[in-house]
């Protein structure tokens, strides 16, 4: 202990130590690592996206060096992003006739249509079931609520992977999947599922808000228990009614966490992967392949690496853009400090 | 406004586990102002949550204007609040804070609500604050903003839970004029608490006193303090409190002979002497208020040392050795140094005696003028 | 201080003490991948012990999740296996893709020992590319406790199902995984349709009225009486509950049958009028993966292992019991004495046709798959599958 | 360390109060029946929370039917299935723990001879430890778990069980998702700790610029996994670090960086400063107000980061299979693994599943309140 | 023990925009206890900050015990701090948190720890807590712990930050003698922060009273209270504090009239009259301070108005309507109602007159005891 004090007494000797710039060395590593494995693959992504990779290529050329080249990739320049920006036509079709044929690549911009909506059902869906979940577990008179807590959890503790294999068995369109014999049993006619597609796109939104609520819930949960319990008396001493408690007091006190995690849980919604890839492969026919299943399509299936890597460029382009508005809109990135 | 009557209530929290409120009764009548004070866990606020309908109590009463409200629920009371920190909401103005207690509980239309909360931010003194938010007011402002949101309302009553416990003393003495000028200027009926015992002397038209949930003793503040029904109310009120001293009680129906082993004596004749002996009780406290020992100019007197003068502006307290925490108020020019011996003395119609085990004041009768309000 | 566990000893010495015994070769170390349902794993890890012990050569066996994406990303970064297993369709694509090599010219044993079809299937534009074992196809099953013999036709087929089909009641006439092209193939090929044959001067046979007749047949006849969704699991289920009459399905199913104690019997399907069923059969090789190019002792062991896998009769005979697999080795597919379950896909076998190995098939599967749902759901099936086939030349660009 | 000795304290009160949560509640039933007897409390109280509670379980039940819907899969004794063709069963049919068990395995601690060696001389001591068996799952026999029975009324068969020859690896599994998870959490914890404690007390260069980065990234990155796959998968391969537990551990801790330093940076804005003054005018030197003040009071913020990190080691699944070989299969590679391409054998799916998932939710039933409070949103306001 | 000098110093904050102290310079004696007091913002926390060494001044000097401290780094001041909100570390029981200190700053053994800490745990009487954890105390265990904890490391300065602002006024009083009486025993160098000025005035050796960051006035608290430098001190000091009447001054040397338009009239004679006319000053404001304020009995004297009568304990305070705030304290036997004329006099010696402009006393002169301590 004495010597390992004296070191340390004698590090604090050093002068430069005391300059606060200094500081930036704490956080330096934890940059320097995650640029290493995130911003470095995007370089490479970028890279690969100018080039007519594929697996064959790619991986040609021996030693640590032929990453850095690509393999032996061609390069195309910006013939990949004008493919999936402007490859083939898209059919603007309204009451079943064609309206329009555009010169751009319809698969795209379907599924770039697609992915948006996709991204506003299912954070409204989200936050609206969270905010119902978290009111029912902080709720005053509900006994046990910390074991529910704790049991509600539960989704996120299981591979997303299996949650969404089990829910896709969930919504079989046959007449014993469990959504169907839950229809029937209300009275309902069954419904083909994963094979309709504003009916899969349904399934999609289900399954995403059962697998996003955790996460939501315990950020609600904590954001309201940090409501302070005088603001409650204090309206309800002004005569309002637990509707305006929840609209006056309630929801203005929690709106910044929750809108700080419906805008994560925005960004994840975009990204989402598994669920349209395991349910139907983004289908029926492709209808509603979200953007990233769109470049993992284009990437792995038909082995364009080239081209699914600028397919995820376009997309974590937007998705960046829509968390920087937010971000700033929101002022996440303030501390108290700049309070 | 209204008359507020508590009857014998009660409140156990925890399943009976802990008793925050013991058998209270207490009639408050139209337009008086009631602090309620006593030390911390003592069930101040219990008490004032259960009149605002924010607690049920266990068992009790309350009634309003005459009317049970015990079942009824807080927003259906008519009860105005000021919390302690002031539970403003921190995302409305100053406007849309007062005016949520009208559109909540009122069917005035937009204008007239703000009609009324114009005039009562005049009244106030914050109507270039309206449409500020409340983390851009400083502490005095925002009281005031609470106390308007209050009186906006026009309550029946009016309920404080210790609202200047938050501000410094400067501006706790200018917010306690400021209350006190708009209860004289409203006339309304108010419940006040606090653990301050100086706010509730000074600004009660009477005083409530708590201990462990039983109501001590109420009464006007001066008599109070003069009359103190048993020894936690005497040491509670006032500042500096009444000094107080174990002594043995020893002697007939004409004369008692306090003493105790610190060559303590004193004795009382009369009236006093016969009250005292007649209750049995010989080991007790003997209570004197500070500014009721006085330096005695001759020999007479207790023989006491000055432990600490301490200078108060206009007058000096002296700290004496006769008891813990012994202190004689005396004016400022009676200057004695640390350590002299100084002789004191009291009168003995300033004497309380208590019972050294219950507490219970041994000389105290129910002042005449209280036992006909209570009648 | 030194902790051993006592149990290991005997593991170890043992696994040493082969290496002594072998031949002129010097002894190497092969990577052998497959993916086996867990009902399977416990005699191929056996089977690999046997080989390990009675050779000089070591194989190190994995089960592995996701063959296809493991191998496309492993192999090209020479980390995958010596050899792996999988159906021979693959063979096209991954020879183009450079990642299995030809070992024709290494080889001890001839590829004569086998079936044509195997033989066939093992090879690719001429190389040898992998070692054939068994046989899969799909054949029909039906519920002993329903049905008292397999129906010769597709129309007694259907007069059984109608008889059997009661969705309100949770009963049904038959469970098939329509969507899948590979499932569905008999019915495609039935009347002369193909969905891809790269030896045809009209490579492309999605659209070709033959096969639209023999996917409309299937739509018609079969749909009605199968549970409402066309895929795998829902499908299998219905009859492995003993809820559905018929099944049409591969060996691997029959794990799931036994131990739901279904009642089965197997036969080869039904034949539809003016057609002749005609199920994609799928020989599985034991690949020789690019690593194996590189020669040098662990090629060596793969291929011994491969060797002597698919010679192994007993081995074979064995799986053939346990799993329903069909044997390719000449010996075993013609001795007859094959056990009874195996003999209802032998036979389907017989009917069969070799799936495609040419890569453009890959690109072919997607949109017919995406067209049999569309069929399964009532839409137009001619339509259907010419969308498919207009989307697969798209992709073949 | 005080740390340790806090958290150990409190885990040892929440154990307490999860084991005496029944009495508390027979005592708030006692006390109400008393209240209500005595005419002191209004029977519509009890009812009021009663309803509430009764709602508020409805709704979780309801949420968490699809695990039911699983569990009914996991206890079955035919396999399972969550394709139940013969319609809704709430109920497994011949229930049996065999997934169970299988997924389990033998819980056998095998024995061990332990040598002492004498140094410079020839004797050596050797102990040989006894080996313990808790569970062989390949000698169980029939009607022993379970069974219920009143002299010779049986009321509950028992699962039925049978020795089970081939369990599943899921220890081997269980065993890498620790060593994966675990080195996952060391070293996000050293990257984010020091980053945290920086961007909320130091005033630096960039500060804001990288907390905004890090905010801006705390989605964007953890999305582009997939998109990245590609580019991470020929790195790892080209530098041979693929099929390595650790250097899996690494990018999961980088992934974790932005939002957990984030998170924590937000939860020490809300630790006064006064503690660290104190600290510094008591002489400490400042990684002594680290260690001793700061990283102590963030232990709800800490906790908060490590369940979140741990998580993310504990169940990622892309990377994961794309980048770990056999032998190196986390557990839900190895879930996964039990799929074979035409056939998901249920019961042992999901209760494998459950089994995984069983521990998280313990740990949160424990961790709650310091999860809760470590989300703390102080440094949020206005 | 140490002396502490301060010199010109001067703190900005934000580049400048913030002048929160500003040039102020301080010398304090060995042992000596200096209270620092002053309106919120003032900048005390500022100036004690420098002097603990958490805020680097901007320019001027911080010399303890003779030597220059400004760049030293705070752990090697060796000065003890006692926080507003004590600071214990709340994961750390009572005995751990004395023992921190000691453990960083010096290089005893464990066992001289304990039996430091066992001693000063002793002397604050909070033996028994020793293992109990700091949110298991109340308020006023956790004000002696925090006592203590600096106590124990015996260093040269005290700070103190308001250290009884967060306890009730009960406790406030207890701990204040406790403050006290250590000082007394244990001769320590302090400077206690306070913006209560009835703690300044009774706990300190010295006050010193801050403003805007400038030092206003340094003294003797009595000194302070009734010979104020300005009008800020005047009113600040004090509670009730000095009353104001705004006057124009009139008249020559020997006779100064000092009259509003509200009626009210005084007038000067002799030296303080020339004192005040000397300075040519016409409109003065008037302080009085309430203690000096007298009913007359006799028609003498002005006429004023009872606004409210205050009972506070042994005194009434009189609040009248000759200025704002205006105020008399009168012995508790007085007892007019509210509403009544009553004539009220002070004597000229009390008069104290200030510019109206600058605020700067103009009958001030630095008593010469204190010039000579400065010297
Ligand atoms: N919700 C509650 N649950 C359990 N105990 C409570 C609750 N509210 C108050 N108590 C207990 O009841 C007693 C009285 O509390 P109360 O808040 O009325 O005291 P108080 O007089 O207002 O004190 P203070 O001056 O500190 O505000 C205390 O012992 C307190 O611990
Ligand atoms: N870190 C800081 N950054 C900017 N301004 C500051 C900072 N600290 C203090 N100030 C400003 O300096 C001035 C003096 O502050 P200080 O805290 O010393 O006042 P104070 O006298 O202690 O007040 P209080 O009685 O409210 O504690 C205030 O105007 C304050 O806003
Ligand atoms: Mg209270
Ligand atoms: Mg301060």
């Amino acid at each position: 202990m004495s010597t390992a004090s004296r070191v340390a007494r004698r590090v604090e000797e050093v002068p430069f130590l005391d300059k606060s710039d200094v500081s930036l060395l704490f956080v330096l590593p934890g940059l320097f690592v995650f640029s290493a494995f995130m911003l470095f693959p995007v370089l490479y992504l970028l890279g690969i996206s100018f080039t007519n990779a594929a697996p064959a290529n790619l991986f040609a050329g021996e030693g640590a060096l032929s990453v850095l080249t690509f393999g032996e990739a061609a390069f195309v320049g910006l013939e990949n992003y004008a493919r999936v920006l402007f490859g083939g036509t898209f059919d603007l079709v309204l009451f079943g006739e064609t309206l329009l044929t555009l010169p751009i690549n319809g698969q795209f911009w379907n599924s770039f249509g697609v992915t948006w909506l996709f991204v506003a059902t299912s954070v409204t869906l989200k936050i609206t079931l969270s905010l119902a979940i978290a009111l029912v577990v902080t709720g005053e008179r509900v006994r046990g609520k910390r074991f529910m807590r704790s049991f509600i959890i539960l989704p996120m503790g299981l591979p997303a992977i299996f949650t969404i294999t089990v829910w896709r068995g969930i919504f079989s369109s046959a007449e014993f999947g469990l959504a169907n014999q839950v229809l029937a049993m209300l009275g309902l006619e069954t419904v083909s599922w994963l094979s309709n597609r504003w009916m899969a796109f349904v399934a999609y939104n289900v399954t995403e808000a059962w697998l996003a609520y955790p996460f939501m819930v315990i950020i609600t949960v904590s954001a309201l228990q940090d409501v302070p319990d005088e603001l409650h008396e204090a309206a309800m001493v002004d005569g309002a009614g637990y509707v305006a408690r929840f609209f006056h007091v309630t929801l203005p006190s929690i709106k910044k966490p929750v809108l700080f995690a419906s805008i994560l849980t925005a960004a994840a919604s975009f990204q989402q992967f598994l669920i349209p890839f395991v349910f139907n492969e983004g289908g029926p026919a492709r209808q509603n392949e979200l953007i990233v299943v769109y470049g993992y399509r284009e990437a792995l299936s038909f082995s364009q690496y080239g081209r699914g890597a600028a397919i995820s460029l376009i997309a974590v382009v937007f998705i960046g853009a829509f968390m920087w508005l937010n971000v700033k809109r929101g002022r996440l990135a303030d501390g108290v400090n700049e309070a | 406004m209204a008359t507020v009557t508590l009857d014998n209530l009660r409140k156990e929290f925890d399943n009976g586990r802990i008793v925050a409120v013991d058998g209270v009764s207490l009639d408050v009548e139209d337009g008086e102002f009631v602090t309620v004070v006593g030390p911390s866990g003592c069930g101040k606020s219990t008490t004032l949550r259960m009149l605002a309908g924010l607690e049920s109590p266990t068992s009790g009463t309350i009634e309003i204007d005459g009317e049970d409200v015990t079942d009824v629920h807080a927003r259906r009371r008519d009860v105005a609040m000021v919390f302690q920190n002031y539970a403003l909401y921190p995302h409305k103005t100053v406007r849309q804070n007062m005016a949520f207690g009208l559109r909540m509980s009122t069917d005035l239309s937009k204008a007239e609500r703000e009609e009324r909360v114009r005039e009562t931010a005049e009244m106030m003194d914050i109507e270039e604050l309206l449409n500020d938010r409340p983390n851009e007011l400083s502490g005095g402002q925002k009281q005031r903003v609470a106390l308007g949101r209050a009186i906006v309302r026009e309550p029946n009553v009016f309920l404080f839970d210790e609202p200047l416990s938050n501000l410094d003393a400067k501006l706790r003495t200018t917010m306690r004029t400021e209350i006190q000028r708009l209860q004289n200027e409203l006339d309304i009926t108010a419940i006040y608490v606090t653990h301050d015992q100086e706010e509730a002397m000074t600004m009660g038209d009477r005083i409530a006193i708590l201990n462990d949930g039983v109501l001590q003793q109420t009464g006007a503040p001066t008599e109070v303090y003069r009359n103190p029904r048993n020894e936690f109310v005497g040491g509670f009120v006032g500042s500096p409190s009444m000094n107080f001293v174990d002594v043995a009680v020893e002697g007939d129906g004409g004369r008692v002979a306090l003493t105790n082993d610190d060559g303590f004596a004193y004795e009382l004749t009369g009236e006093a002497a016969r009250a005292a002996s007649g209750t049995g009780v010989t080991e007790a406290r003997l209570g004197v208020l500070p500014e009721n020992v006085t330096v005695a100019e001759d020999e007479d007197g207790l023989r006491a040392t000055v432990e600490v003068v301490e200078p108060v502006g206009s007058d000096n307290y002296l700290h004496l050795d006769l008891g813990p925490d012994f202190i004689a108020r005396v004016d400022s020019h009676v200057e004695p140094s640390n350590g002299d011996t100084i002789r004191v003395t009291f009168d003995q119609r300033d004497v309380t005696l208590f019972d050294a085990e219950s507490g219970e004041s041994l000389l105290w009768e129910e002042p005449t003028e209280r036992k006909k309000a209570a009648a | 201080v030194g902790v051993q566990s006592q149990g290991d000893q005997t593991a170890q010495s043992g696994g040493e003490s082969s290496t002594a015994g072998g031949s002129g070769e010097s002894a190497g170390t092969a990577k052998a991948w497959y993916a086996l349902p867990d009902t399977e794993l416990p005699a191929r890890k056996s089977a690999i012990k046997q080989f390990n012990q009675n050779s000089a050569h070591t194989v190190e066996g994995a089960d592995i999740s996701d063959m296809q994406k493991k191998t496309t990303s492993a192999i090209p970064a020479g980390q995958g296996p010596q050899t792996f297993e999988w159906a021979h369709d693959l063979a096209g694509d991954y020879m183009e893709r450079g990642f299995i090599v030809d070992q024709g010219d290494k080889l001890n044993v001839s590829l004569d020992e086998f079936t044509d079809a195997a033989a066939e299937a093992a090879q690719y534009d001429g190389n040898v590319v992998g070692l054939p074992h068994t046989a899969e196809t799909v054949a029909l099953l039906y519920n002993k406790e329903l049905v008292d013999e397999a129906p010769q036709t597709v129309a007694d087929m259907k007069a059984v199902m109608e008889e059997h089909h009661d969705p309100s009641n949770n009963k049904y006439g038959l469970g098939m995984p329509f969507a899948d092209p590979y499932f569905l193939s008999a019915w495609a090929h039935a009347f002369g349709g193909y969905y891809f044959d790269h030896t045809k001067e009209e490579q492309l046979g999605v659209a070709k009225p033959e096969t639209v007749k023999g996917v409309q047949f299937a739509v018609d006849n079969f749909v009605p009486y199968m549970p409402n969704d066309p895929t795998y699991e829902p499908q299998a289920s219905a009859f492995a509950e003993g809820n559905a009459a018929f099944a049409i399905n591969g060996p691997w199913y029959l794990s799931t049958l036994n131990e739901k104690g279904v009642d089965y019997g197997i036969a080869k399907l039904p034949k539809p009028e003016g057609g002749d069923p005609s199920p994609f059969t799928g020989i599985t090789l034991w690949y020789f993966s690019k690593k194996m190019g590189e020669g040098g002792p662990s090629a060596a062991a793969a291929r011994a292992f491969a060797e002597w896998y698919v010679t192994n009769e007993e081995l074979l005979l064995k799986n053939a019991e346990e799993t329903g697999n069909i044997p390719v080795l000449k010996s075993l597919a013609e001795s007859g004495d094959l056990p009874e379950n195996v003999q209802g896909f032998a036979e389907a076998v017989q009917q069969g046709y070799p799936m495609p190995a040419h890569p453009k098939m890959n690109k072919v599967w997607d949109p017919v798959k995406a067209a049999l749902t569309k069929g399964f759901n009532g839409k137009d099936v001619p339509k259907a599958m010419e969308t498919a086939a207009e989307e697969i030349r798209g992709n073949w660009e | 360390m005080s740390l340790f000795d806090g958290v150990g304290r409190k885990v040892k009160e929440d154990a307490r109060d999860v084991v005496s949560a029944p009495l508390e509640v027979a005592r708030d039933a006692a006390y109400t029946v008393e209240g209500v007897r005595n005419g002191e409390i209004s029977p519509a109280e009890p009812l009021k929370t009663a309803g509430a509670t009764l709602g508020a379980l409805v709704g979780v039940l309801l949420l968490l039917f699809p695990i039911y819907w699983i569990l009914i899969a996991a206890l079955s004794g035919t396999g399972g299935s969550i394709y139940s063709s013969s319609g809704l069963k709430l109920f497994p049919e011949s229930p049996s723990l065999v997934p169970f068990l299988w997924v389990v395995g033998d819980l056998i601690i095998p024995a061990y001879s332990i040598s002492l060696n004498i140094p410079s001389s020839d004797i050596a001591i050797v102990f040989n430890t006894p080996q313990v068996v808790f569970l062989d799952v390949s000698a169980l026999k029939p009607g022993t778990i379970g069974r219920i029975a009143f002299g010779s009324a049986e009321l509950f068969p028992g699962f039925g069980v049978q020795p089970i020859e081939n369990p599943s690896t899921f220890k081997k599994f269980f065993w890498n998702s620790l060593t994966v998870a675990i080195p996952t959490v060391i070293i996000s914890l050293c990257l984010v700790v020091p980053a945290a404690y920086a961007l909320s007390r130091r005033e630096f260069i960039f500060r804001r610029k990288i907390l905004f980065v890090y905010v801006l990234m705390t989605q964007v990155g953890s999305g582009l996994g997939i998109a990245l796959l590609i580019g991470l998968y020929t790195v790892y391969v080209q530098f041979g670090i693929n099929d390595n537990k650790l250097a899996l551990a690494v990018y999961y801790a980088a992934t974790a960086v932005p939002f957990n330093t984030w998170l924590l940076k937000t939860y020490m804005d809300g630790i006064p400063v006064s503690y660290e003054e104190a600290a510094v005018v008591d002489g400490a030197p400042p990684w002594r107000v680290v260690t001793e003040v700061i990283i102590p009071l963030s232990a709800a913020g800490l906790a908060t980061v490590f369940i979140f990190t741990f998580l993310t080691g504990w169940t990622e699944f892309v990377v994961a299979q794309t980048l770990l070989g056999t032998e190196n299969y986390t557990l839900p590679v190895g879930l996964f693994s039990l799929i074979s391409e035409y056939s998901i054998p249920w019961a042992r799916f999901s209760a494998f599943a459950l089994t995984f998932a069983a521990p998280i939710m313990l740990v949160y039933l424990f961790a709650q309140r310091y999860i809760e409070g470590g989300l703390s949103f102080s440094g949020m306001e206005g």
